[in-house]
C-alpha cells in the first residue's frame, strides 16, 4: 500500500513535469512559427549606432554600462547582498577546508599563477568596451587570487594578506564609485548614469582611453565583485 | 525630476556608507541612519507631488532606447506606502534591533530601494533584477537572528521567490523575442499582434511567479515561515511593502502590458477573484489556529492581500480604487499591529498568544492602538480598512461578483474571531507579576503614529483617496500610460 | 559540420544534465557541474556570445563548482566521520 | 447645531484627558443634561447633509418619531449615568459615552450608511464595555461581539443590495435586502433562535453595564425596525411566538436578572406587534411603549442592580431585602411593576392601549392579552419575593446617593407619563385619538392583571419554585465547532515539508496553464 | 538549431522535477542551477541570428547577432551566481543546526 502510494507521487510528479514540457514544447512552437525576426528594432540601433553614441566597440558593454546601465548598478546590489548576508552568516570561530594538505608543487604554482591572474583580470577590466569581458568577469579572476590563497595556505594567510574588513569596505566603495560616476551625469545637466549625453567626450572608438565613463564603471564594477566574490567564497570557508 | 531617480540611489548610497562606517567611522552610524531617512522621506514627497501629471526620467537620458523610470499615480501611492512606513521603522529599529544592527540596516536600505526601483521602473528586465534585489534583501534579513526557525523559513522564501524569479524571467524573455524591446509601453503596443494562446500562456508564467511572490493560497506556504522568527520591524515593511510590490509588478504587467480587454477575455479576472475568496476564507480558517502572534497576523496579511486581490480583479473604476485604497490601509494596520508585537516582544519577548496575556493594563495606551488597529483590519466603522473594504464589496457588486462580495462580509466575521481572541488575551488579568522592560518614547511614538493614521484614514478617507482616484485612468486605458511613456 | 557538432554538444548537455540529476552520489553530481557548465560554454562561443561565455566560464561552471565543493565539504564527509 | 450624538462622543474625547473625581462628575452631568436639553429642542424637519466619498449622507435628521426616540434615549442616559458613575471606571465611562452617543446617532441618521456605522460603533463599544469588566465575561464578551457583528454584517449586505439596486441610501424605500435586515434586527432585538447574546450578557455583566445596555441595545433595534421594516403583517405573529417563547422561559429561571432579560424579549414582542400593523397608529404605539418600556425596564435593572450591590447576588431570595430597608427602591419597584403590568394610571398602560387599539385581528389580540398576562405573572413572582416573602437577608452596605437619584428620577417620569399620558403626545405633536381614561379602555386594560392575581396565589407553588433545569440550546457553538475542526484539518496539512508544498506550486502553475490555454 | 530549444524545455523540466522531488538540498539548489542555466542558453539561443558575428564591432559587420539578450544573460548568471552562493551558505547553516541535508526533515515551521 505505502509502494503504491511512493510510486504514484512519483508518477504525479512525472507528471506534472512532462505536461509543463509539453506545454512550453507548444508555446516554442507556436512562438518559433510566427515571423519574429523583423522585431529587432531595439537592437538594430544599438548595432548601428552603438558605436558613435557610446564609443565601445563591445557592444554587449555598451549595452550593460550605459544603454541599461542601471540594470548592472542593480545587479551589483545583488551581488553586494549577497556578499553581506555571508558575510554576516559565518560565526566568529574559524574554520577550514578539510582534506589532506596540497604538495609543494600546489603551493609554488599558486605563487607563480597569482601575478598572472592579476594582469588577466586587470586585462579585462581595462578592455572591457573593447573586448569579451568586463567588470564581472574581470573582478571574478582578481577574487581568484584570494581564493587560490585560501585554497592553498587556508584562510588565516588569505586573511592576513587580505583583510576582511579592507575587502567590504572596497566592496562597499566599488559600489559608491559607481553611484558616483552615474551623478557625474547628473552634475553635467543631464541624467543618472548618462555618458555621452553628458558632455564627456567619447574619444575615438577602439581606443584604450575612451567610451567616457564606461571603463570607469567597469573599474569600479571590478573592484566591487573581485572584493564581494572573495569575500562571499571565504565566508563559505570559514563556516563551522 | 532628478528626484525620481535619487530614491531609489539614496537608501543604495546609505547602505554602502553603513558597510563602510561599520568598520571605520561608527559614531555616525545613527545619525546617518536617521537622517538619510529624513531626507528620503522629504525626496518621496517631492516625487508623490509631482506624480500627477506623470512623467518619466531617463536614465542615462536614452529615452526610449534605455531604461525609464516612470513616476505616475499608481507608483506614487507605492511611495506613499514607503513615505509613511519607512521613517517609523527605521527609528523603531533603532533601539529594537540588538545584535546585527548594521546589517540590517543595510539590508533594509538596499530592500527599500529594490522596492522603489520596482515602482519606478518602467522596463521588464529591470523589473527583474530590482524584484531580485528586494527579495534577496529581505530573506537575509528573515535569516537575521540566525536562530534554526529564522533560517528554515530563510531557506524557504528563498526556494520559493527564487522559483517565482525564473517564470518571470522565463516569461520576460519570452516577451523580448516576440517584441524585439523591454520598454512596457512599445511591448504593449507589440502586443497587439500577437496571438492569444501565447500571451495567455506568458500572463500564466507572470501570473504563476508573481503569485509566488504574493503568496495566494496554495502558493502560501512559505510566508508565515519567514514572519514566524524575523525581526518583526522588519515584518511591517515586509508585509506592507514586499508583497505589495509583487502585487504592484503584477498588476502593472498585467493591466499595462496585456491590457484590460484581454484580461476580460482570458478569464483572469473571474479566476482572480474566485482565487482570492478561497485564499481569504482559508486564511482566516488557518490564522484561528495559530497560537504564534507573527503566524496569526501573517496568515491575516494572506487573506488582506486576497481582499486586495479581488479589488484589484474585479477590473473596473472603483474595484481599483478600493483595492489600491486597501494596499495603503493594510500596510498601515499590519504596521501598527507589528509594531505593537515588537514593543510586546522587545518588553518580555512574548511572542505566543498566551504570552501577552494582561498586557493592557501594563502598556494601556499601546494596546488600544492594537485594538484600533485590529478592529480597522476585520473592517469596522470608523477605521479606515472599512471604507476600503467598502468600496471593494460595491465594486465587486457592481460588476456582477455577487459571491465575492458576499463573502468579503463572510470574511470580516471569520478574521472577528481571532482577532478577538488575542484582544480578549489582551485584556485578561494575569496574577503572574510581569517584569516589563519599559519601552521608550522611540519605540511607542512610530507606532502612534501609525496607528493614529488609522482613524484619520478612516474618518477622512478624501485625504489619500485624491491621490488614489487618479490611478483607475492609467490602469484601464493602458493608452494614456503608453503615450506618457513614448513621449507623444 | 558546425551543426553536426552544435548538435552533439546539446546532446551531450542533456546527458551531463541527467547524469548531474540522476546519479546517487552528490560528489560525482557536483563534479559533473563544471563538465555541464564548460559544455555550455562552448555552446555559447558557437553562438557567437563570447562575454556571456566567459563569464560563465568564471562564474557559473568555476566558481559555483567551488562552492558547491565547498557545501559538500561542510555537509556530507562529516556525516560520514 | 450640535447634534446630541456627537455631544457624548465629545464628552467621551473630553474624558480621555486625566480628569479628577469631581471634573468627572461634572463633565458628565452637564454633557447627558445637554444633550436633553437639545434633543427637545430639536426641529422636527431639519437635516444635515455631508459628503462623504462619492455619495451624499444624511448624518442627522429630525422627526417626530425619532426626536420621542431620542429624548428617551438621552433622559435614559442621564439616569444610567447618574445611576453608575460612583461605580465604573473612567474608561467605562467613555465606553458609555460612546455607546450612548452612537445609539443617539444610529436614532437621528437619515440614510443607511450613517445608521450602519453607528450600528457599529455600538456592537463595538458595547462589547468592550462588557469584555472589559471582570476576566468572567470574556467570554461573553466574544459571544456577545460575534452574535452583533454577525448582525451587523447582514445589515451591510442588506445595505448593498439596496445601494446596487437603487442607487441611494435613503431609510424610506427599503424593498430588496428585507431579509438580510430582518435577521440584523433580528439579532439586535433577540428574536427568539437570535436570542441567544442576550440573557448571557446581561446577566453576566456588572449590574451598571447591564441597565446601560438594556436601555440602548433593544430599543435601537426595535427604533430601525419601525424605519426600515414596518408593515410587514406577518411579523406580528413572529413577535407573538417570540413573546411566548419569552413567558416561557422567564418561568423558568432562578436570577432576577435572566427573568428580567427574558421579559425584554416579551417586551419587545409587543413593539414588533405594534410595528408591524404597520399603521401610523401601531407605529406610535409601539415608539410610545418603547418610551415606556425604558422607563419601567431600566428602573427594574437599576433596582435588581441597589439589590446586588448591597447584597452581592441576584437570586430572588435576596429581593426580601427590599420592603424594609430601602424605601425609595421598594417605591420605584412597585411603580415599575404597575408599570409593567399595564395597570391604569401608569405608565404601561397608554402603550399598551394604543397597540391594542391599533390591532384588527383577533389573534394578536387574543395573544396580546395573554402576553399582558404572562407578564403580570412573572413580575408578581417578583414583587412576591421582594415583598410577602419573609427574608433573612441583610443589608451589607447602603446605596450611593448617586444611585438612587438615578431611580428616583426615573419613577417622577414613570408616575408623570402614567398619570398624565397626553405629556408625551404633546411633547412631540404625535396625536392618537384615544381616549385612555373611558371605561372601554380602562377595563381593558386592568383585565389581565385582575386575572393573573387570583391565578398567582392559586398555582403559588408551582411558578414560585425554581426551576433548576435550563433550556439551553445553542446551534452557534456547533457551527464554531465546525469552523474549528475544519481549521485544525488544513492546518495539519501544513506540516512543513517543503517538497509538499513545491508540488502543491507546480499542480498550480499546470491549473493556471490549462485554465488560460484552454 | 531547432533541436537546442528543446534542450532548452528539457533542462527547464529537469530543473523543476529536481526542484520538486529531491529531497536533498544541495541537489535541489543544483536543480536551481540547472533552471538557471536553461534560461541563460535560451538567451543566448534567441540572440543568434545565422551567420551573424559577435557583437565586438571593430570593423563594419553584415549580421551581428543581436546584443541585448547576451547583456541580459551576463546580468542573469551573476544573479543566478549570487542566489546560489546565498542558498549554500544558508544550507550549510542549516547543516550545521540540523544535522541533516534531507528537506522534509526542517519541520520546525509548520501549521
Amino acid at each position: 500500500m505505502n509502494r503504491i502510494n511512493v510510486i504514484s507521487k512519483k508518477l504525479y510528479k512525472i507528471g506534472l513535469v512532462v505536461s509543463l514540457a509539453i506545454f512550453l514544447l507548444f508555446i516554442f512552437y507556436d512562438i518559433h512559427n510566427l515571423e519574429s525576426n523583423s522585431k529587432r528594432y531595439l537592437s538594430d540601433h544599438y548595432i548601428s549606432e552603438g558605436v558613435q553614441e557610446t564609443g565601445a566597440i563591445n557592444i554587449v558593454t555598451s549595452v550593460l554600462y550605459d544603454y541599461r546601465a542601471f540594470d548592472t548598478l542593480g545587479e551589483a546590489t545583488v551581488l553586494l547582498t549577497a556578499a553581506a548576508i555571508l558575510s554576516f552568516l559565518v560565526p566568529i570561530t574559524k574554520d577550514k577546508m578539510r582534506g589532506t594538505p596540497f604538495t609543494i608543487i600546489v603551493s609554488q604554482t599558486t605563487q607563480v599563477f597569482i601575478p598572472f591572474l592579476a594582469i588577466l583580470g586587470m586585462y579585462l577590466i581595462f578592455f572591457g568596451h573593447l573586448a569579451p569581458g568586463g567588470g564581472f568577469v574581470g573582478g571574478v579572476v582578481i577574487a581568484l587570487i584570494p581564493i587560490l590563497l585560501t585554497i592553498t595556505y587556508r584562510v588565516e594567510f588569505s586573511e592576513y594578506k587580505f583583510k576582511p574588513d579592507k575587502k567590504k569596505v572596497s566592496e562597499d566603495i566599488g559600489a559608491i564609485g559607481f553611484v558616483l560616476i552615474g551623478l557625474l551625469g547628473i552634475l553635467t545637466g543631464s541624467n543618472f548614469l548618462a555618458n555621452g549625453q553628458a558632455n564627456v567626450s567619447l574619444g575615438d572608438a577602439g581606443e584604450l582611453i575612451s567610451a567616457g565613463l564606461i571603463p570607469y564603471l567597469n573599474i569600479m564594477i571590478g573592484i566591487k565583485v573581485g572584493a564581494g566574490l572573495a569575500i562571499i567564497f571565504n565566508s563559505l570557508i570559514k563556516e563551522k | 525630476m532628478e528626484a525620481a531617480v535619487w530614491v531609489i540611489i539614496l537608501p543604495l548610497l546609505t547602505a554602502f556608507f553603513i558597510g563602510i562606517s561599520k568598520v571605520y567611522v561608527k559614531k555616525i552610524f545613527v545619525p546617518l541612519v536617521i537622517s538619510s531617512a529624513i531626507i528620503y522621506l522629504y525626496l518621496l514627497i517631492l516625487v508623490i507631488n509631482n506624480s500627477y501629471p506623470p512623467n518619466v526620467y531617463s536614465v542615462g537620458a536614452w529615452r526610449l532606447i534605455g531604461i525609464n523610470l516612470m513616476v505616475d499615480p499608481f507608483s506614487g501611492l507605492f511611495l506613499l506606502i514607503i513615505a509613511l512606513l519607512f521613517l517609523p521603522v527605521i527609528i523603531f529599529s533603532v533601539k529594537y534591533i540588538k545584535s546585527y544592527k548594521h546589517e540590517y540596516f543595510i539590508f533594509t536600505y538596499i530592500m527599500t530601494a529594490g522596492i522603489a526601483g520596482m515602482v519606478l521602473t518602467a522596463d521588464l528586465f529591470n523589473l527583474y533584477v530590482f524584484l531580485e534585489v528586494s527579495s534577496l534583501s529581505s530573506c537575509a534579513l528573515v535569516a537575521l537572528k540566525k536562530t534554526n526557525k529564522g533560517l528554515e523559513g530563510a531557506y524557504k522564501y528563498l526556494v520559493m521567490s527564487t522559483l517565482g524569479s525564473f517564470f518571470i524571467l522565463l516569461a520576460t524573455i519570452l516577451t523580448y523575442y516576440l517584441t524585439g524591446t523591454l520598454n512596457i509601453a512599445e511591448i504593449s503596443l507589440e502586443f497587439n499582434e500577437i496571438p492569444f494562446k501565447i500571451k495567455s500562456a506568458l500572463m500564466a508564467f507572470f501570473v504563476f511567479g508573481y503569485v509566488l511572490k504574493i503568496g495566494l493560497i496554495p502558493l502560501h506556504f512559505w510566508l508565515p515561515d519567514t514572519y514566524e522568527d524575523s525581526p518583526i520591524p522588519y515584518n511591517v515593511l515586509s508585509s506592507g511593502l514586499v508583497m505589495k510590490s509583487a502585487v504592484y509588478a503584477l498588476i502593472k504587467v498585467l493591466y499595462i502590458i496585456f491590457g484590460i480587454d484581454f484580461l476580460d477575455k482570458s478569464g483572469l479576472l473571474q479566476i482572480g477573484v474566485f482565487w482570492g475568496v478561497i485564499t481569504f476564507i482559508v486564511a482566516h480558517l488557518l490564522a484561528f489556529q495559530q497560537s504564534n502572534l507573527s503566524r496569526l497576523l501573517a496568515y491575516s496579511s494572506i487573506a488582506q492581500i486576497a481582499y486586495i486581490m479581488i479589488g484589484l480583479f474585479v477590473g473596473t473604476e472603483g474595484g481599483l480604487i478600493g483595492g489600491n485604497f486597501h494596499i495603503l490601509n493594510h500596510a498601515i494596520m499590519k504596521g501598527t499591529l507589528f509594531l505593537v508585537t515588537a514593543i510586546f516582544y522587545y518588553s518580555l519577548s512574548a511572542v505566543n498568544i498566551e504570552d501577552i496575556k494582561g498586557l493592557a493594563y501594563k502598556f494601556p495606551i499601546l494596546s488600544f492602538t492594537f485594538v484600533v488597529a485590529s478592529l480597522a483590519i476585520v473592517g469596522l466603522p470608523p477605521f479606515n480598512g472599512f471604507i476600503s473594504k467598502w468600496l471593494i464589496v460595491e465594486a465587486a457588486l457592481e460588476s456582477g461578483f455577487v459571491y465575492a462580495a458576499f463573502f468579503i462580509l463572510v470574511g470580516t466575521f471569520l478574521s472577528l474571531t481571532y482577532y478577538l481572541k488575542v484582544i480578549i488575551t489582551l485584556y485578561t488579568k494575569n496574577d503572574k507579576e510581569i517584569v516589563v522592560e519599559e519601552p521608550g518614547l522611540s519605540l511607542s511614538l512610530p507606532t502612534i503614529f501609525l496607528g493614529s493614521l488609522c482613524i484619520v484614514f478612516g474618518v477622512v478617507p478624501s485625504l489619500p483617496l485624491r491621490l488614489i482616484n487618479k490611478i483607475p485612468t492609467f490602469l484601464l486605458d493602458n493608452g494614456e500610460y503608453i503615450r506618457v511613456l513614448l513621449g507623444g | 559540420m558546425i551543426d553536426l557538432i552544435f548538435n552533439m554538444l546539446m546532446i551531450f548537455l542533456l546527458i551531463t544534465a541527467f547524469f548531474m540529476v540522476f546519479t546517487k552520489d552528490i560528489l560525482t553530481s557536483v563534479i559533473t557541474l563544471p563538465i555541464f557548465g564548460a559544455i555550455l560554454v562552448v555552446i555559447f562561443v558557437i553562438l557567437q556570445a563570447p562575454g556571456p561565455a566567459i563569464a560563465e566560464a568564471v562564474i557559473a561552471s568555476g566558481l559555483t563548482t567551488f562552492f558547491f565543493v565547498i557545501t559538500i565539504n561542510k555537509t556530507e564527509y562529516e556525516q560520514n566521520e | 447645531m450640535i447634534t446630541p450624538g456627537f455631544l457624548y462622543f465629545i464628552g467621551a474625547i473630553l474624558l480621555l484627558f486625566p480628569v479628577y473625581e469631581k471634573l468627572k462628575y461634572m463633565l458628565s452631568f452637564l454633557v447627558t443634561v445637554a444633550a436633553i436639553i437639545i434633543t427637545l429642542h430639536l426641529i422636527p424637519g431639519y437635516s444635515v447633509q455631508l459628503d462623504f466619498l462619492t455619495f451624499t449622507l444624511v448624518p442627522f435628521k429630525v422627526d417626530n418619531i425619532n426626536k420621542l426616540t431620542g429624548l428617551i434615549f438621552a433622559v435614559g442616559g442621564l439616569a444610567a449615568v447618574i445611576y453608575s458613575i460612583s461605580m465604573c471606571s473612567l474608561s467605562h465611562l467613555r465606553l458609555i459615552f460612546v455607546f450612548i452617543g452612537s445609539a443617539l446617532t444610529a436614532v437621528f441618521s437619515g440614510d443607511l450608511f450613517t445608521l450602519y456605522v453607528a450600528w457599529e460603533l455600538m456592537t463595538i463599544s458595547s462589547s468592550f464595555l462588557i469584555i472589559m469588566t471582570s476576566d468572567v465575561t470574556k467570554k461573553t464578551g466574544y459571544y456577545y461581539f460575534l452574535m452583533h457583528v454577525a448582525g451587523g454584517l447582514s445589515l451591510l449586505w442588506g445595505i448593498f443590495l439596496q445601494y446596487s439596486a437603487t442607487g441611494n441610501f435613503s431609510l424610506n424605500n427599503i424593498e430588496v435586502g428585507i431579509p438580510f435586515f430582518m435577521i440584523a434586527i433580528a439579532i439586535k432585538l433577540a428574536f427568539v433562535g437570535f436570542h441567544t447574546w442576550l440573557p448571557l450578557a446581561y446577566s453576566k455583566a456588572p449590574f451598571y453595564v447591564a441597565v446601560i445596555l438594556s436601555i440602548y441595545t433593544t430599543k435601537v433595534g426595535v427604533y430601525v425596525m419601525s424605519r426600515l421594516l414596518s408593515g410587514i403583517n406577518s411579523l406580528a405573529y413572529a413577535g407573538l411566538i417570540s413573546a411566548l417563547f419569552g413567558i416561557a422561559m422567564s418561568l423558568k429561571q432562578k436570577r432576577v436578572l435572566k427573568l428580567l432579560c427574558y421579559s425584554i424579549i416579551i417586551q419587545v414582542g409587543f413593539m414588533i406587534i405594534g410595528i408591524s400593523i404597520g399603521t401610523t397608529e401601531g407605529i406610535t404605539g409601539a415608539i410610545f411603549h418603547l418610551v415606556n418600556h425604558i422607563l419601567y425596564k431600566t428602573v427594574l435593572f437599576m433596582v435588581v442592580g441597589v439589590v446586588i450591590y448591597t447584597t452581592g447576588k441576584d437570586s430572588f431570595e435576596n429581593l426580601g431585602i427590599m420592603g424594609r430597608k430601602l424605601p425609595i427602591t421598594s417605591i420605584a419597584t412597585f411603580v415599575a411593576f404597575m408599570g409593567i403590568a399595564g395597570v391604569p394610571f401608569f405608565n404601561g398602560y397608554m402603550s399598551k392601549s394604543i397597540i391594542k387599539e391599533a390591532i384588527q385581528d383577533p389573534i394578536l389580540t387574543l395573544g396580546l392579552n395573554v402576553m399582558s398576562f404572562g407578564t403580570c405573572i412573572i413580575f408578581l413572582k417578583f414583587i412576591y419575593y421582594a415583598f410577602f416573602k419573609n427574608s433573612d437577608r441583610k443589608v451589607d452596605k447602603k446605596p450611593p446617593v448617586s444611585m438612587q437619584l438615578g431611580i428616583g428620577f426615573l419613577t417622577v417620569l414613570m408616575l408623570l407619563v402614567g398619570i398624565h399620558p397626553f405629556f408625551l403626545e404633546n411633547l412631540t405633536n404625535m396625536h392618537v385619538d384615544l381616549h385612555y381614561f373611558d371605561k372601554k379602555h380602562l377595563l381593558s386594560g386592568i383585565q389581565p392583571f385582575l386575572w393573573s392575581i387570583p391565578i398567582f396565589i392559586l398555582f403559588k407553588k408551582y411558578i414560585v419554585k425554581n426551576y433548576e433545569r435550563f433550556l439551553y440550546f445553542d446551534i452557534y457553538l456547533n457551527m464554531a465547532k465546525l469552523f474549528m475542526t475544519t481549521g485544525y484539518h488544513l492546518s495539519n496539512y501544513h506540516d512543513g515539508k517543503l517538497n509538499k508544498y513545491l508540488l502543491w506550486a507546480t499542480s498550480t502553475l499546470i491549473i493556471l496553464l490549462l485554465l488560460f490555454m484552454f | 538549431m531547432q533541436i537546442s530549444y528543446i534542450a532548452v524545455i528539457i533542462l527547464f523540466c529537469l530543473g523543476i522535477y529536481t526542484i520538486i522531488s529531491n529531497k536533498n538540498i544541495i541537489k535541489m539548489v543544483m536543480g536551481f542551477t540547472i533552471l538557471e542555466s536553461s534560461l541563460i542558453l535560451l538567451l543566448i539561443l534567441i540572440s543568434y541570428t545565422p551567420g551573424g558575428t559577435a557583437p565586438i564591432l571593430d570593423r563594419q559587420y553584415e549580421i551581428v547577432v543581436d546584443p541585448i539578450p547576451q547583456a541580459l544573460a551576463l546580468t542573469t548568471i551573476v544573479i543566478g551566481g549570487s542566489v546560489t552562493a546565498v542558498m549554500l551558505a544558508v544550507t550549510i547553516k542549516l547543516y550545521k543546526r540540523y544535522r541533516t541535508l534531507n528537506v522534509d526533515k526542517l519541520r520546525k515551521l509548520r501549521g
